[in-house]
């Protein structure tokens, strides 16, 4: 079925549709849908193999923006539909949209078990921490006290954190991005891209209309140095002007605390290298929270296993191994038969 | 022919009684084991080419305590020499394995029937455990019965002495000494159940040996005129089946076939997302081990994750097939209103179950008929059919893959629980004169537009991602009538609102004039049914044709559309009853269409109807 | 009487000329503000006594790019000195604050009719961005039009200069200036607008002034005759209206305040559980304000969590209340069945969408009938009923609750998207004359059994967790109809199906008897409505009797069960036309219930009927 | 409302119903029931304030057991039922039975966000690692490999852990214990019921017929001291025979292992002490797996902060407190009103 075009070296607009892009002017959508479009041309996989599919929302318009198959669904089911084209097709590349409404709220279960079965899928959760279509409802990301139209006194409801949720479902890649950083951005998701296995990937979005500058605490240009801390595999984690900060674990404890080498007898080898297989230390990044701490960007968790494709794939080989393929009749007439004769 | 022979060594026994048909049930313990017995009888029964048709009866428990009432296990079979069409209203043999059995199950036996009963199990406990205040062997609670009083415990504890099992194992043997003795009844032979029995225990070879002793003992008893002498046996002519190869199949069997079938015929494969629910997790489970036939199963995390990952599968280019019980399909009815605006083929199969809520699960009704034709937001059709027994699950799920795939549209396919495990012959067809109908997916960019339609069958093409040059985004806006991009335009909304419904209504001209089953096709009378209410109505219809009542059988296998000449069929007879087990359904649904003064015959005991229920409402609208 | 005074004193003026009712859309860019202008218009028309009635029609895009044509925001009312049903059909004045706002809404403006230009923003950028390759003022596209064109951005730029704004915040003001000069149109005053501005910017004093500055300079443009001088103003006449105390609602509004007024009046506290989805948030959001009134609001995860908390609360002793839209009523319809099982008060409101799927969220429709009635597994019956307009809302929403606390069920109330945005003057009624319907909960755990009935309305008692010695258990397996335990029993199941719709049927004899809005009870054509398609109905019909011809109107408000005389009421006309935006639902289910040749006039455009459409469609069968 | 009762000294007695209790013999469930039967006396709530809230399942059947209050929903949506009875009466005290089923597949999403919300209710869940009531399918606990009806060849879904589940979703409190140990559960529950908030308490039940014995290797008799660690708050984590064994951070890394005081230079100090307001310990423990680790028994986190129930009624209050109570002829006329005089 997928007899595969030539890869001819397509550019980022070979990947824009004719249709008006039609969010609010100034809306994070935009720089994503930048940043993926840029992606797509570096991914090494024939356009007509790859697929969008989406919930309901501002994000989940995605696929009407992207030159490659895509399915604009419901509300919050996108997981299930994209792990039926997995089912159907494991060659597909498919890529889910979500935001923190459609993924989190009426879809969560969803997304939670996307997650624990490992389908090879990649998720990108646009996390804007309201809901932006239905016109500016809290979201389960929403932090506590948020005021709006359904919260008019502030909402009362711990927000949920999305890669915490994530870790706690067993995924085994977690990440976390900014939709304005286009340098970043397209990196997270070759890597997740390159994950086989359910790649979740949190984008903090910025929704200009109903929740502006709900991030700008660490993602304002002039704060972004102290409260970010773009984690690498291997490579300390330190932040803060030319990386002068670190985190450390706080001796005798389980907590991460904020050093600064050279100061109260720290040294750099006391800075914490980054280990993307270490599940402890991802859940540790995704707890941290300005403005007591920076906010944990990049690949805060990769650990492959198995994919669900890979084992579903596997058993179909190995029952085909064993049973001669569908012979009809041979289905029809087994067990016990009997003849009657004219 | 060695049993009957040796049967005619026992000279002081009455002759056997030449019979037509009969009616059987097994009831006990739910460890008893009724429904292997059930199916073990079914099995011999059709080997001697009698026709038949069964109905289990299953406790709401997993396993409830022993001996109580709530726990017992029935299994019912009618078979005979001429065609058999339900399971029969009352039986004629009922097999009590203990106290329990006795009391749930004497009240639905014939006037003077035959109670076999297990003494050895009606103990002091056992009769409180059933809720027996006195002993009903003794207080005349079997009085216009014929009792066989028989201590089948200690007779297999004795049968099966030699295999030295553990007590526990050597009692779960009574119900094959209880088969030997119906065996013997109706002069059947053994071989079929000694044979399954032999692999069944292949790795434990003293149970296959204790089960056929048992068995081989309880067959002698009745032999060697241990029987009450006026209990003498049965003898029934083979039934005129039409030649061929037979096996029994369940509807949850057939229907996992005609799945299978379907599906290679369109030359596709299947994606079937499930979730489990009672009675329709069969289906799961006997997919579940077809993967060699391109099926792929997947058991969702919910029914609204199955019917999402169903159409994820078409939409990616294999069938997508989920199926469900009426609440589990309450919960699709959203992703399904998606299927019918993004026209993918899904085949939904929906096993009825008595309701509201969660009702009574393991119990049959035929409640879901407007759910599935009108249970969703908006105007949303689809195309709705009903398969009428076991055995003809197997075609009517090639139709449903049929109209599915050719119409590019989301098939309800209703049955029920009692045909889901309800069992009888089916002649097998041979799948190479099956016709095929091939699915032709879209691959040339030339002029391809997601929603420009063959101007036949209304349909859309089938365009596959991993398809060069067709790369297009669909959804569940209002989509153009052509380009299928967003269109808030009214006129378009109009015109699709309409296309859709033209598109399924369009169905009725690809469908099989409705025909009349039984009886003529106009006069006083027309009985219509759809589904598992075939047997009672074909046969309460032709007993009374037989007694010169003008009467007919029509059924229903479209229910949306319906058949083209329905209409007209219907205006020939002077009065038109509905019987369906539900409050009134099928009828609502015809008098809206047709304005006719239709009637309801309706049941909602989570119980098929009786023969006799039918054929008394026949006679009183006959007799008017 | 100050302004008409001064506009007497500009003598070159045609004089005012009498209406008896105008139709005014106003339209431009989401950014302009299109839908507080007309939110003004209203309250000012209002307070002029004169009737109204209003249609917003918002973008389907939250903020689309500015300019697009489907960035377009409008607001059409139709105000007069009689009584005002509809929005009005065609325009008599459209203001096109852009020329996307003119491309998208002049095809709908009367023949001759007046369109207002804001010439200031017809720059060629905007004009590309509207699709148009030439300029319309100049190419023709007005000619049969007049129109009048203003450079308004350039005018409000100078009334505003004071404030020294920003050029965005000064442009602002626009949509002000323009109401200014249409207040001078029709004679308005602006006071309320004033004051209300000096409210809406009290922290921002000179936002208020540059405001407010922007409409004296509007209204004095148009009394200073720089208006040409063939459009003179329009005086309209004071409609004759009920007195009383008055105020504008929307259907949000009105429901909520009704669900208030009924809880209050059963003497219950509500407990509101729902999730976002247009059209039915701005309930929730109205409620959310009301937490003084004893209503608790929860936004929960899905609309399944919000109708299991509803009936949670109802089982806990408050009113569980929960509201959606079409798709989101779907994803309930299982919980709904545990309602119908279980037997508590339930209030689901239902703000129709286009459909199917996502359909056209923000386009109305009215097709839900079929799953509000018909839509879940099993035979489920419950009570639907519908508003018909902004203010009846109030009335439904209490006649709802009556209905939940009195027979123990749900009650699903239909309205739609065009109700629940629309406003319209509402006489307030004095809460001190509504009469109570207050609620008694079990108490006596003497003879306490959770499912023995009252006789007359067959409701079971209402016993709330806290009460002590009436602790017991409910589910949604099927229960005796007594003591509530699970049961299994047949004729218990056929009993309490036969319970449920005998409840739910037995409401027909506690809701007022169908009647007739227009003309006579008997004769040649009734045309039946439901919910908002009552003005233009009502309009048409209204029109046609003074023509003279023989037609009716008949508006229901119970869907389900319908009333007790509907039957003989509909046998006493000819013809009997149900006018519905679907593709024929009510249609479908009278024709099941009373066998008669009814026919539909079906309109699923996602916009309401206009008069002239349903005119058209009753002299088309009257002159046959 | 809740007029109580004297609350005179009720047995566990009086809290069974005269409804059969129709389990399979043998089940897990039976002695989960009894230990709840026991515990309910000793809560001090008068009997009528209580509420049991369940799906479908085996499990679940459980409300019809107790002499309580009890409601028996549908499949999967019981918090969401609970939370409803909360919103209506917070003085009631709600306890959900559901099963792994029932609270991890059809239902994850509503025990996600009761959980989120930290509503006051405590929440029972049996987990057999398997479908009971519909006879024996795999579960999204079931280990890897499950062969079941529906997954003949065996499953190829990871795991979910629900007490990891129930930490990424924000749990304040989340226990383990297991059916068999009516020493234990009892006071797992009455903590439970202390905890102000939302109570998580996963239970391994037996299930006998579709499931037995898939806990044997750490709830057999024998194998019990050496596969299970009974954590308490401030005790330090050790197990084994006399407590031979305990856990410690291996150094240098996140991870726990076991170490054996007295050997190769371990001491008694080296164990680590409960601390059962560490989030990060408490995933450390709730990931231990046998064979390799013991399972984690008793209150595994415990760190409450201010409930949903609590926040809500304050709400409630305040804007009581502003707005005069109720006054419907002010609302109709709140706004812009006109008058229409004769
Ligand atoms: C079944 C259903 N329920 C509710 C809605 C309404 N709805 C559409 S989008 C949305 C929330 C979107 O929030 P989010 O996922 O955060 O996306 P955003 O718009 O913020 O990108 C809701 C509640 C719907 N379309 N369908
Ligand atoms: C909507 C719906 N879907 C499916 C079912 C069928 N069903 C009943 S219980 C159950 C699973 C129960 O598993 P679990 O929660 O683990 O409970 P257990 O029986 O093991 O105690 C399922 C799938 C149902 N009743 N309703
Ligand atoms: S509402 Fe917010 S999220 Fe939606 S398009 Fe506008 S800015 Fe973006
Ligand atoms: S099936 Fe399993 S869980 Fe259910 S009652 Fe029986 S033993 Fe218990
Ligand atoms: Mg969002
Ligand atoms: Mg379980």
């Amino acid at each position: 079925m997928n007899v595969t075009t030539p890869l001819e070296k397509l550019t980022p607009k070979d990947f824009a549709t004719d249709q008006e892009v039609r969010w609010c002017p100034g809306c994070g959508d935009y720089a994503i849908l930048k940043a993926v479009q840029k992606t797509m041309p570096e991914l090494d996989v024939p356009r007509e193999n790859i697929v969008f599919v989406s919930g309901i929302g501002c994000s989940s318009r995605f696929p009407y923006y992207m030159a490659t198959y895509g399915f604009h669904t419901i509300h919050g089911r996108a997981p299930a539909f994209a792990t039926g084209v997995k089912l159907a097709n494991p060659d597909l590349s498919v890529w889910i949209v979500t935001g923190d409404g459609d993924g989190l709220s009426i879809g969560g279960n969803h997304l939670l078990h996307i997650l624990r079965r490992n389908v090879d899928v990649q998720i990108l959760l646009f996390n804007n921490e309201i809901y932006g279509l239905t016109k500016g409802q809290y979201s389960p990301t929403s932090r506590l006290g948020t005021r709006s139209p359904s919260t008019p006194t502030g909402s009362i409801d711990n927000p949920l954190s999305p890669t915490e949720f994530a870790l706690g479902a067993g995924a085994r890649f977690v990440a976390r991005g900014i939709d304005t950083q286009q340098k970043y951005l397209p990196d997270l998701f070759k890597r997740a891209h390159a994950h086989a296995g359910a790649s979740f990937v949190e984008i903090f979005q910025n929704c200009i209309v109903y929740n502006d500058g709900v991030f700008t605490e660490f993602t304002d240009k002039a704060a972004a140095e102290d409260h970010q801390i773009h984690v690498e595999h291997g490579k300390p984690l330190r932040f803060g002007k030319d990386g002068a900060k670190g985190l450390r674990v706080k001796p005798g404890s389980f907590d991460l605390e904020i050093v600064t080498p050279s100061e109260n007898g720290v040294t750099d080898a006391d800075i914490l290298l980054h280990d993307e297989t270490s599940h402890t230390l991802a859940n540790l990044l995704a707890a941290m929270q300005p403005p007591h701490f920076p906010m944990a960007i990049g690949v805060l968790y990769c650990n492959p296993i198995e994919s669900y494709t890979a084992r579903i794939s596997q058993q179909i080989e190995e029952a085909k191994a064993k049973a001669p393929l569908g012979d009809l009749n041979a289905l029809l007439q087994s067990g016990h038969t009997w003849r009657v004769s004219d | 022919m060695s049993e009957t022979a040796s049967a005619k060594a026992a000279p002081a026994r009455a002759p056997r009684q030449e019979l037509e048909t009969a009616v059987v049930r097994f009831a006990g313990d739910s460890g008893d084991g009724m429904q292997l017995t059930g199916g073990q009888f079914t099995l011999t029964t059709a080997l001697a080419a009698n026709d038949l048709a069964t109905f289990p009866d299953f406790p709401a428990e997993i396993r409830a305590p022993a001996g109580t009432t709530y726990g017992v296990s029935a299994f019912q079979i009618n078979f005979g020499g001429r065609r058999i069409k339900t399971a029969g209203d009352a039986p004629d043999v009922l097999v009590a394995m203990n106290p329990a059995a006795l009391k749930v199950n004497l009240k639905d036996i014939k006037e003077g029937g035959l109670v076999i009963l297990d003494t050895g199990s009606f103990t002091e406990r056992n009769l409180q455990k059933a809720g027996y205040e006195k002993d009903p062997i003794e207080d005349g609670t079997l009085d216009g019965y014929r009792a066989v009083k028989i201590d089948i415990s200690k007779l297999t504890l004795e049968a099966v002495k030699a295999q030295e099992l553990s007590k526990k194992d050597a009692l779960r043997c009574k119900n094959l000494w209880t088969l030997g003795l119906i065996y013997w009844m109706y002069g059947r032979k053994r071989a079929a159940t000694k044979a399954w029995l032999e692999k069944k225990f292949a790795k434990r070879p003293e149970l296959a040996q204790a089960n056929i002793a048992a068995m081989d003992a309880g067959h002698a008893f009745g032999e060697t005129a241990e029987m009450p002498a006026e209990i003498g046996g049965f003898t029934i002519q083979e039934a005129d089946i039409q030649p061929g190869l037979y096996r029994t199949v369940t509807g949850s069997e057939a229907l996992a076939w005609g799945l299978v079938a379907g599906t290679e015929l369109a030359g596709l494969k299947m994606t079937f997302a499930s979730y489990p629910i009672t009675p329709a997790s069969g289906l799961l489970h006997t997919l579940a081990r077809l993967k060699s036939f391109g099926v792929v199963t997947f058991q969702a995390e919910d029914e609204i994750a199955a019917v999402c990952a169903a159409i994820g599968a078409s939409y990616a280019g294999t069938l997508g097939v989920t199926s469900s019980s009426g609440p589990g399909l309450a919960l699709k009815m959203e992703a399904i209103g998606l299927g019918i605006s993004v026209e993918l083929p899904l085949v939904i199969v929906n096993s009825q179950r008595a309701g509201p809520s969660t009702g009574l699960p393991t119990k049959t009704e035929q409640s879901d008929l407007f759910q599935a034709v009108w249970g969703r937001n908006a105007d949303s059709p689809l195309a709705v059919i009903a398969s009428r027994s076991p055995s003809d699950c197997f075609d009517a799920a090639i139709e449903a893959v049929r109209i599915a795939t050719k119409y590019m549209t989301p098939v309800i396919l209703l049955t029920d629980g009692y045909i889901a495990n309800a069992s009888e012959p089916w002649r097998i067809p041979d799948a190479n004169n099956f016709t095929p109908m091939p699915v032709t997916f879209r691959t040339d960019p030339e002029g391809f537009k997601p929603f420009l339609r063959d101007p036949k069958t209304l349909a859309r093409p089938w365009a596959v991602p991993g398809t060069p040059g067709l790369e297009h985004r669909i959804g569940g806006i209002e989509k153009d009538h052509e380009s299928g991009h967003i269109s808030y335009d009214p006129a378009n909304h109009q015109k699709m609102t309409a296309t859709r419904a033209a598109k399924i209504q369009g169905i009725a001209n690809d469908i099989p004039a409705q025909t009349v089953e039984l009886g003529p096709s106009k006069g006083r009378l027309a009985i219509v049914g759809w589904g598992s209410t075939y047997g009672p109505i074909d046969r309460a219809v032709a007993n009374l044709l037989e007694e010169g009542l003008e009467v007919s059988h029509i059924h229903l296998r479209h229910i949306w559309p319906l058949p083209a000449n329905l209409k007209s069929l219907l205006e020939g007879f002077d009065q038109v009853l509905v019987a369906e087990m539900n409050n009134g359904q099928l009828s609502t649904l015809l008098r809206s269409q047709y304005l006719l003064p239709i009637e309801g015959l309706n049941k909602v005991s989570g119980q098929p109807f009786k023969i006799a229920e039918i054929e008394a409402a026949i006679h009183a609208r006959l007799e008017k």
